[in-house]
C-alpha cells in the first residue's frame, strides 16, 4: 500500500462495557478501497461508528493523514474529511433533496483550500437526483435514498468515505448501480472507501478485492475474486459460527457478559 | 367577532413563544420548561429599563431581548449542555429546577406585582362592531412578522438547514459535519430571542409578572402539540387556534371552565392525532 | 449488594432524623420572652399580599420590643417572633403550625393570609383552649366560630352591603336594569360573598350578569369584557384583588366598555402605576374597603395612629403598606393589649376574656377604624368590624370620597 | 435473610419517628405521603418510562373521594380506602388507554393537561367543595393499644397507619420491579418497538403501570384527607403534587426502590430542618435539585450506590440484555 490516508491501530470499542470490536488494525490510501464483511452484529457498524466518532473507543488510535482524530467529536471528524453514509441511509426526512445535499456542504466548507463546490459534479454523477431536487427526501425509493445519502456525503468533499451496508434492502439491479457509483467515486474521484457489507460479493467490485472479515476481531482475507468458499473457510478459522444463524450475532457481541 | 379577533391577537403571541420553543425542543431535544422564564425575564427587564432607566420603549425592548438571550444561553451551557447525554426526564427536572431558582430570584428583585411597560401604542380601531386596540394589532403584527422571518431564516440559510437536519436526525447531522455545540447555541439564542421579543412587546400591552413563566410554557407546549413539532410556520396556526379556542371557551363557558376547555381540546387533538393537527413528522421517543 | 447499601443509608438517615428530632422539644421560654408564632404566606400563590402582611407584623413586634416589651404585671416581656412560611400550601401550613406549637412551644399565633391554609390548620387548634390565634388575613367565614380564633380583620361579608347599595344607586341613576358581578374564582371569600351579592341584587329587582369568573393574575379579560358588552351592562361589581382590577379596567376601557365599576379590591397607588392605567380609564371606578391609613388621615379618623403606622412602614420597607398590612399591625397590638390587660401570658382563659372585653380605647395603635361593638368592644363573637370608605382615583392617589357606616 | 434488613431499618426508622412530637409526626406523615405519591409515579415513570405529570389527579381522586365519603356518607377510613381507590383505578382505566396513545413529551403534556382539568373541575364544582374545599373529615379513633387518652386527636394513630401504607406501597413497587412484569416494563421503556416485535402487547403493560400508579397515588390521597382533615384543590395541582412527585423520582433515581425515600428525606422533610429564610429555602431547593440531576444522572440512589462500590461505573444489566435482544432480532429479521 502506498501512502496511508486513514490508519486504524489496535482499535477496541463496544457498548456498555462489552467489547464489540477487539484489536482491529488496518489502513487505506487515496483511491483505495476496503471491504468490511461480516454477519449482522459482528461489529461492522460499530467499527465504522467508532471511526466516525459516534462510539468512543476503549483503546487504540485512528489517524487521518497522520493526524490523530481518535478523540474528536463526530462533526469535527466529518469536517476533517471522513464522511459516513450510515446504515439505513438516514436521509433527513422533512427536508427536500436539495436541502439534504446542502447539509453535506457544511463539512467541506470547513476545510480551507478545498476545490470548487462539488454540487454540479455530484448531480452529474447522480442525474436522478437532479430531477428531484425539490422532492421531500423520505418520499423517494430506497435506491434513490441511498444515492442521496452517498451524494450528501460527497458534498462534504470527503477524502475517506465510510459506507455502511449500501445494499441493504435494495433490489439486485439497484445494488449493482450503487456499486458502480461507489467504484466511480473511488477510482475517478480518488476517495478512499471503507464499505461494510454482509455479502462479500457485493463489495468486491467496489473496493477492488481488498477485504477484511469482521467477527469482533478483523482478519485480512486475501481474496483475489469473489470466492465465497474462501470466506466461509475464513469464518471457521476465526472460530465463529457461519453467519446464517441468529446465534452468531449474539455470541460475537455479548460473549463476555454471559 | 370581538372574541375571535381577541383570540387571534393573543394567539400570535402564543405562537411566537412556541416558535422559540420549537427551535429549542425540535433541534436539540431539550424539554426547556424554563422557556417561559425567558419571556418573563425579557418583560421585566423591558419594564425596568423603561421605568427606571427612562429608556425609550424600543431600546427597552432591546434590553429585554438581550437579557432573554443571555438567560437562554446561560442555561444552555451551564445546565443543559453538560447533561446532553442524560435521559430526557433528567433534563426536564433540571429545567424545573431552573424555573424555581429563576422565579425566586425574580420575585426577590421585582416582587410579584404585575406590571405594564408604559409607552406602548394607544388608541383603537373598529372592525364591524368589534373594537381592537392598536396595541393589539401591533403585537399581532410584530409576532407574525418575527415568526415569518424565523421561518425564512430556517428554510433559506445554511444554519437553518443544518438545524432542520439536526431536528430530523441529530446523529446523522453530526456525521455530515454539522457542529452540534454551535447549533445548540444558535437554537437557544434564536429561541430565547423569540421569547424575548414576545415578552417585551407583550409587556407593553398586557401585565407581566414574575410568576407567569410556567403558565406561558404550558401555553407554548399546547401550541406545539396542536401544530406538531416539525415546523416553525405551522406554529402560527397552532397559536391562533389556541387563542381562538380560549376566547370561544371563555364565551361559551363563563363559569370558569375556560382552562379546562383548552386542555380538553388539546387532549382530544392529541388522542385523535397523536402527532399534532398539522404534524407531518412522527414524534420520536 | 447495591440495593442493600442504599437501603442502609435510607434507614440510617430516617433513624438519625428521628433521634435528632426526639430531643428537640423546647419548653417555653423563661418568662422574660414570649414566643409568638407567625403563620406566613411568604412564597407561593399568596406571596404578593403575604409579604406586606408579614412586614407589618414584624413592624408591630419591633415597636413593642423597642418600648421594652409587653407589660405583664410589673415585668416587661419581650416578644420573640417565630415566622414559618406555608408556601401558600395547606399541607405545608399544617406542618408549620405543628412546628410552631411543638418545637417553639408557641401558644399565640398571628397571620394566616390564605383561607385554604387557615382551613387546613384549623383542626389542629380548634379544640385547644391553650392557643390563641389572631387571624389578620384570611376572610373566609366560620374561622372565628372557634374558641381559639380571633379575627381583627374584615370578613368576606363586611363590604357586601355597601357595594350592592352603591351599585344599585348607580344603576338607578343610569336607568339600567342589569348589574354585572365579576368574581375571582380563586378567592375563598368569594365563594360565600358572591352568592350573597347576587341575591341582594336580585332582591332589589335587578338582573345579574354573571357571575363572570376570572382567575387571580389573569392577563386577559377579553371574554369577561365581551360578556359585559353583550349584555349592554353599565354597572359592574368587581370582587378581586387590586392588580386584577387594574388589568380589567385598562383592557375594558381599551375595548370600549365604559360602565361604572364598583370594587372591593384594596387597590394601591403602586398597583395603578405598575399597571400603567390612565386616570381617564379610572374614571367611574370606585373601590370600597376598610379604610387605609391615608383614608383615615383624610377623614381625620384615628388620623395620628394611622399616619404614624404608614410612615413607619414606608420608612422600614420602602413601600406603602399593602392590602392587609394595617390589620396585621393592629392584630399584634390587640394581642399585646389583651395580654397586658390580662396580666398573664399563661392563663389563656384570662387572655381570651381580656380579648373579649378589649375596647377600642385599649389599643391606641390601631391604624384602622374599628366600629365599636356593644360596650365599645373591638370583638363581637371573635370578629371585629371596620369602617369602610369609598375611594376614587384622582390622578395621583386613591382619595377618599366618603366614609361608609 | 439480609434482604429484609433494609426493610427492618425502614420500619425501625419510622418507629423511632413515631415517638416524636406532633410536629415530627405531622412532618413525617406529610413527607411520607409525598413519598408515596412519588413511589406510585415511579411505577409508570421509573419502570415504564412514561413521565406522568398528572399523578396529582389520582392523589386528588383518593383525597376527594375519601373526603366526600367520610363527610357525606360517614364512611370510615377503611371503607373510604377501598371505594376511593377503586374510583381512581376506574378513572385511570378510562383515561389511561386514551392518553397512552401518546408518547414521551406528548404524554407528559397530556397528563399535565389532565391535572389542569381535574383541578378546574373540583375548584368550580360546589358539590365538590369548590375553592372552599371540604372540611370536617373525621379521623378514626385511636388504635386500641394507645388506651383511652393515649393519642388525643389520633395523630399518632394516623401516623402509624400512614407508615403501614408507605411500607405496603413500597413493597408493591419492589414486588412489581422484581417480577417479570416489572422487567418487561423496563424493557418497554428502553425499546418499545423491540418489545412489540418480540410479541409483547406493550399498550397493555403501559396501561397496567398507569393504573398501578393511579391506585397507589389514591391510597396516599385517602390518607391525606384523613390526616389533614380538609381537602381543597390547591394540594392536587400540578405545581404542588405532580411536580413534586416527578422531582422526587428524578432526584431519587428512576426505577430505584429506595430512591424516592432518599429524595423525599432530602427534598420534602429536609428543608423543615433548615432555618433559612423562605427565599433562601427556595434557592436551596432549586440548587440541590439541579446539582443532583446534573452530577448524579442516576439520582441519589445511584450516587449512594457508586459510593458503596468505591466509584466503579455502574452498568445496567438491562441495557446489555436489550443490546443482545436487539442483535437477535436483527439477525433473525435479516438473515433468516
Amino acid at each position: 500500500m502506498s501512502e496511508s490516508l486513514l490508519t486504524v491501530e489496535s482499535l477496541v470499542a463496544g457498548y456498555h462495557g462489552s467489547r464489540v470490536i477487539d484489536d482491529v488494525s488496518f489502513s487505506v490510501g487515496p483511491g483505495e478501497g476496503l471491504g468490511v464483511v461480516g454477519a449482522n452484529g459482528a461489529g461492522k457498524s460499530t467499527l465504522l461508528r467508532t471511526i466516525s466518532g459516534l462510539v468512543a473507543p476503549a483503546s487504540g488510535r485512528i489517524l487521518l493523514e497522520g493526524r490523530d482524530i481518535t478523540r474528536l467529536s463526530p462533526d469535527r471528524i466529518a469536517r476533517a474529511g471522513v464522511l459516513h453514509v450510515p446504515e439505513g441511509r438516514r436521509v433527513f426526512s422533512g427536508l427536500t433533496v436539495h436541502e439534504n445535499l446542502r447539509t453535506g456542504t457544511i463539512a467541506g466548507a470547513a476545510r480551507a483550500g478545498s476545490s470548487a463546490d462539488p454540487y454540479d459534479a455530484v448531480l452529474d454523477l447522480f442525474p436522478r437526483l437532479r430531477e428531484r431536487l425539490n422532492q421531500q427526501a423520505q418520499t423517494m425509493s430506497g435506491g434513490e435514498q441511498q444515492m442521496l445519502a452517498i451524494a450528501r456525503a460527497l458534498m462534504g468533499r470527503p477524502s475517506v468515505l465510510l459506507v455502511d451496508e449500501p445494499a441493504m434492502g435494495l433490489a439486485p439491479v439497484v445494488v449493482k448501480r450503487v456499486a458502480e457509483h461507489l467504484r466511480t467515486i473511488r477510482e475517478h474521484w480518488g476517495v478512499a472507501l471503507v464499505v461494510a457489507e454482509q455479502s462479500a460479493n457485493n463489495v468486491d467490485g467496489i473496493v477492488g478485492g481488498h477485504q477484511l472479515l469482521v467477527d469482533g476481531r478483523l482478519r485480512e482475507v486475501d481474496s483475489g475474486g469473489s470466492d465465497r468458499a474462501n470466506l466461509l473457510a475464513a469464518y471457521r478459522a476465526a472460530g465463529a459460527d457461519v453467519p446464517t444463524t441468529a446465534r452468531s450475532g449474539r455470541a460475537l457481541t455479548d460473549g463476555k457478559n454471559e | 367577532m370581538q372574541e375571535l379577533l381577541n383570540g387571534v391577537a393573543q394567539g400570535t403571541v402564543y405562537a411566537l413563544i412556541a416558535a422559540g420553543l420549537v427551535l429549542i425542543f425540535g433541534v436539540v431535544r431539550v424539554p426547556h420548561f424554563a422557556h417561559g422564564e425567558s419571556v418573563m425575564v425579557s418583560g421585566m427587564m423591558t419594564c425596568w429599563a423603561v421605568t427606571s432607566l427612562h429608556l425609550p420603549v424600543l431600546l427597552g425592548a432591546a434590553v429585554g431581548v438581550a437579557a432573554s438571550v443571555g438567560y437562554g444561553l446561560f442555561l444552555c451551557f451551564a445546565v443543559y449542555w453538560p447533561m446532553r447525554n442524560h435521559p430526557e426526564w433528567n433534563l426536564l427536572a433540571s429545567s424545573l429546577g431552573a424555573v424555581v431558582i429563576t422565579q425566586t430570584a425574580a420575585i426577590a428583585i421585582w416582587t410579584s406585582t404585575p406590571r405594564v411597560t408604559p409607552g406602548g401604542v394607544s388608541g383603537s380601531f373598529e372592525i364591524g362592531d368589534a373594537i381592537i386596540p392598536w396595541s393589539w394589532a401591533v403585537l399581532a403584527a410584530i409576532s407574525a412578522a418575527v415568526i415569518g422571518a424565523t421561518a425564512l431564516l430556517v428554510s433559506r440559510t445554511t444554519a437553518g438547514v443544518s438545524m432542520k437536519a439536526m431536528a430530523a436526525d441529530a446523529e446523522t447531522a453530526q456525521l455530515m459535519g454539522i457542529p452540534v455545540r454551535k447549533n445548540w447555541a444558535i437554537a437557544f439564542a434564536v429561541g430565547s430571542a423569540l421569547a424575548g421579543v414576545a415578552g417585551s412587546v407583550y409587556s407593553t400591552v398586557f401585565p407581566v409578572s414574575t410568576t407567569l413563566g410556567l403558565d406561558v410554557t404550558f401555553s407554548a407546549l399546547v401550541v406545539i402539540i396542536l401544530a406538531g413539532i416539525g415546523s416553525v410556520a405551522h406554529v402560527l396556526w397552532g397559536g391562533v387556534l389556541l387563542g381562538v379556542v380560549e376566547a370561544v371557551a371563555g364565551t361559551v363557558f363563563p363559569g370558569g371552565y375556560q382552562d379546562s376547555m383548552v386542555f380538553l381540546f388539546m387532549l382530544v387533538v392529541l388522542v385523535a392525532r397523536p402527532n399534532g393537527l398539522f404534524g407531518l413528522e412522527r414524534a420520536r421517543d | 449488594m447495591r440495593v442493600r447499601s442504599i437501603a442502609w443509608v435510607a434507614g440510617a438517615a430516617l433513624a438519625v432524623t428521628g433521634l435528632a428530632a426526639c430531643g428537640e422539644d423546647s419548653g417555653s421560654s423563661d418568662g422574660s420572652e414570649l414566643v409568638i408564632g407567625e403563620v406566613a404566606e411568604l412564597t407561593g400563590a399568596a406571596e404578593a399580599v403575604g409579604g406586606p402582611q408579614h412586614n407589618a407584623i414584624k413592624l408591630a413586634v419591633d415597636e413593642i420590643n423597642a418600648a421594652g416589651g409587653i407589660r405583664i404585671g410589673d415585668k416587661k416581656v419581650r416578644i420573640k417572633l417565630r415566622t414559618e412560611d406555608t408556601k401558600s400550601d395547606p399541607t405545608v401550613g399544617v406542618t408549620a403550625v405543628q412546628k410552631l406549637l411543638t418545637k417553639d412551644g408557641v401558644h399565640y399565633l398571628v397571620g394566616s393570609l390564605s383561607g385554604a391554609v387557615a382551613s387546613a390548620y384549623l383542626p389542629v387548634i380548634k379544640d385547644r383552649k391553650d392557643i390563641i390565634d389572631i387571624v389578620v388575613g384570611a376572610a373566609n367565614p366560620g374561622l372565628n366560630e372557634n374558641i381559639s380564633v380571633y379575627r381583627p380583620r374584615a370578613d368576606a361579608f363586611q363590604s357586601v352591603d355597601a357595594e350592592v347599595t352603591l351599585a344599585l344607586e348607580t344603576a338607578g341613576e343610569l336607568g339600567t336594569d342589569n348589574i354585572a358581578v365579576l368574581s375571582d374564582k380563586k378567592l375563598q371569600s368569594n365563594a360565600v360573598a358572591v352568592p350573597k351579592i347576587v341575591d341582594a341584587i336580585k332582591a332589589a329587582g335587578k338582573t345579574v350578569v354573571g357571575p363572570v369568573d376570572f382567575e387571580m393574575g389573569a392577563t386577559q379579560f377579553s371574554s369577561q369584557i365581551a360578556a359585559l358588552k353583550r349584555a349592554g351592562n353599565k354597572v359592574a361589581l368587581f370582587q378581586g384583588y387590586g392588580t386584577d382590577l387594574m388589568t380589567f379596567v385598562k383592557q375594558a376601557r381599551a375595548q370600549g366598555y365604559d360602565g361604572t365599576v364598583v370594587a372591593a379590591s384594596g387597590a394601591t397607588a403602586d398597583q395603578v402605576k405598575q399597571a400603567d392605567v390612565s386616570a381617564d380609564a379610572l374614571k367611574n371606578v370606585f373601590d370600597i374597603g376598610t379604610a387605609f391609613p391615608a383614608d383615615l388621615v383624610a377623614l381625620k379618623l384615628n388620623a395620628e395612629a394611622a399616619q404614624k403606622f404608614a410612615d413607619a412602614y414606608e420608612k422600614e420597607f420602602g413601600a406603602p403598606p399593602g392590602y392587609t398590612s394595617a390589620s396585621a399591625y393592629g392584630g399584634v397590638h390587640i394581642l399585646a393589649a389583651a395580654l397586658e390587660k390580662a396580666g398573664t401570658t399563661t392563663d389563656y382563659a384570662k387572655v381570651r376574656e381580656a380579648l373579649d372585653d378589649l375596647t377600642v380605647a385599649d389599643v391606641p395603635e390601631l391604624a384602622e377604624k374599628v366600629v365599636p361593638q356593644e360596650g365599645d368592644r373591638i370583638f363581637k363573637d371573635h370578629q371585629a368590624y371596620f369602617s369602610l370608605v369609598l375611594r376614587a382615583w384622582d390622578g395621583a392617589a386613591w382619595t377618599t370620597v366618603k366614609a361608609i357606616g | 435473610m439480609t434482604r429484609f434488613l433494609p426493610w427492618a431499618a425502614l420500619v425501625a426508622g419510622l418507629g423511632i419517628l413515631g415517638t416524636g412530637s406532633p410536629y415530627l409526626l405531622t412532618l413525617a406523615a406529610t413527607s411520607a405521603l409525598a413519598i408515596m405519591v412519588a413511589i406510585a409515579l415511579n411505577v409508570s415513570m421509573g419502570l415504564g418510562g412514561s413521565v406522568n405529570l398528572g399523578v396529582g389527579v389520582f392523589y386528588g381522586c383518593g383525597a376527594y373521594g375519601a373526603a366526600l365519603l367520610n363527610t357525606k356518607q360517614g364512611y370510615s377510613l377503611g371503607a373510604s380506602l377501598v371505594v376511593a381507590v377503586a374510583i381512581a383505578v376506574v378513572v385511570s382505566l378510562i383515561v389511561g388507554p386514551l392518553l397512552l396513545r401518546t408518547r414521551s413529551l406528548y404524554f407528559a403534556i397530556s397528563t399535565l393537561a389532565l391535572n389542569g382539568i381535574f383541578v378546574d373541575i373540583v375548584a368550580s364544582n360546589d358539590d365538590l367543595g369548590g375553592e372552599l374545599g371540604i372540611p370536617g373529615i373525621t379521623r378514626p379513633g385511636p388504635l386500641p393499644f394507645f388506651g383511652e387518652d393515649g393519642d388525643p386527636g389520633s395523630l399518632r394513630t394516623m401516623y402509624l397507619l400512614i407508615c403501614v401504607a408507605l411500607v405496603a406501597v413500597l413493597a408493591v413497587f419492589a414486588a412489581i420491579r422484581g417480577h417479570r412484569v416489572g422487567r418487561t416494563l423496563e424493557a418497554i421503556r428502553e425499546d418499545e418497538l423491540l418489545c412489540q416485535s418480540l410479541g409483547y402487547t406493550t399498550l397493555g403493560y403501559r396501561v397496567f403501570a398507569f393504573t398501578v400508579t393511579a391506585g397507589l397515588a389514591a391510597v396516599a390521597g385517602v390518607f391525606y384527607a384523613f390526616v389533614i382533615q380538609y381537602v381543597n384543590p390547591g394540594p392536587f395541582s400540578f405545581l404542588t403534587s405532580s411536580f413534586q412527585a416527578f422531582v422526587i423520582v428524578a432526584v431519587g433515581g428512576a426505577a430505584r426502590t429506595w430512591g424516592p425515600i432518599l429524595a423525599g428525606i432530602v427534598l420534602v422533610a429536609g428543608p423543615s430542618f433548615l432555618e433559612f429564610s423562605a427565599t433562601t429555602n427556595q434557592y436551596v431547593y432549586g440548587g440541590v435539585l439541579l446539582a443532583i440531576v446534573i452530577f448524579l444522572p442516576g439520582g441519589l440512589a445511584a450516587g449512594v450506590d457508586r459510593l458503596a462500590r468505591g466509584g466503579a461505573a455502574t452498568t445496567s444489566s438491562l441495557r446489555r440484555t436489550l443490546a443482545r435482544l436487539k442483535h437477535t432480532r436483527e439477525s433473525e429479521g435479516e438473515l433468516s
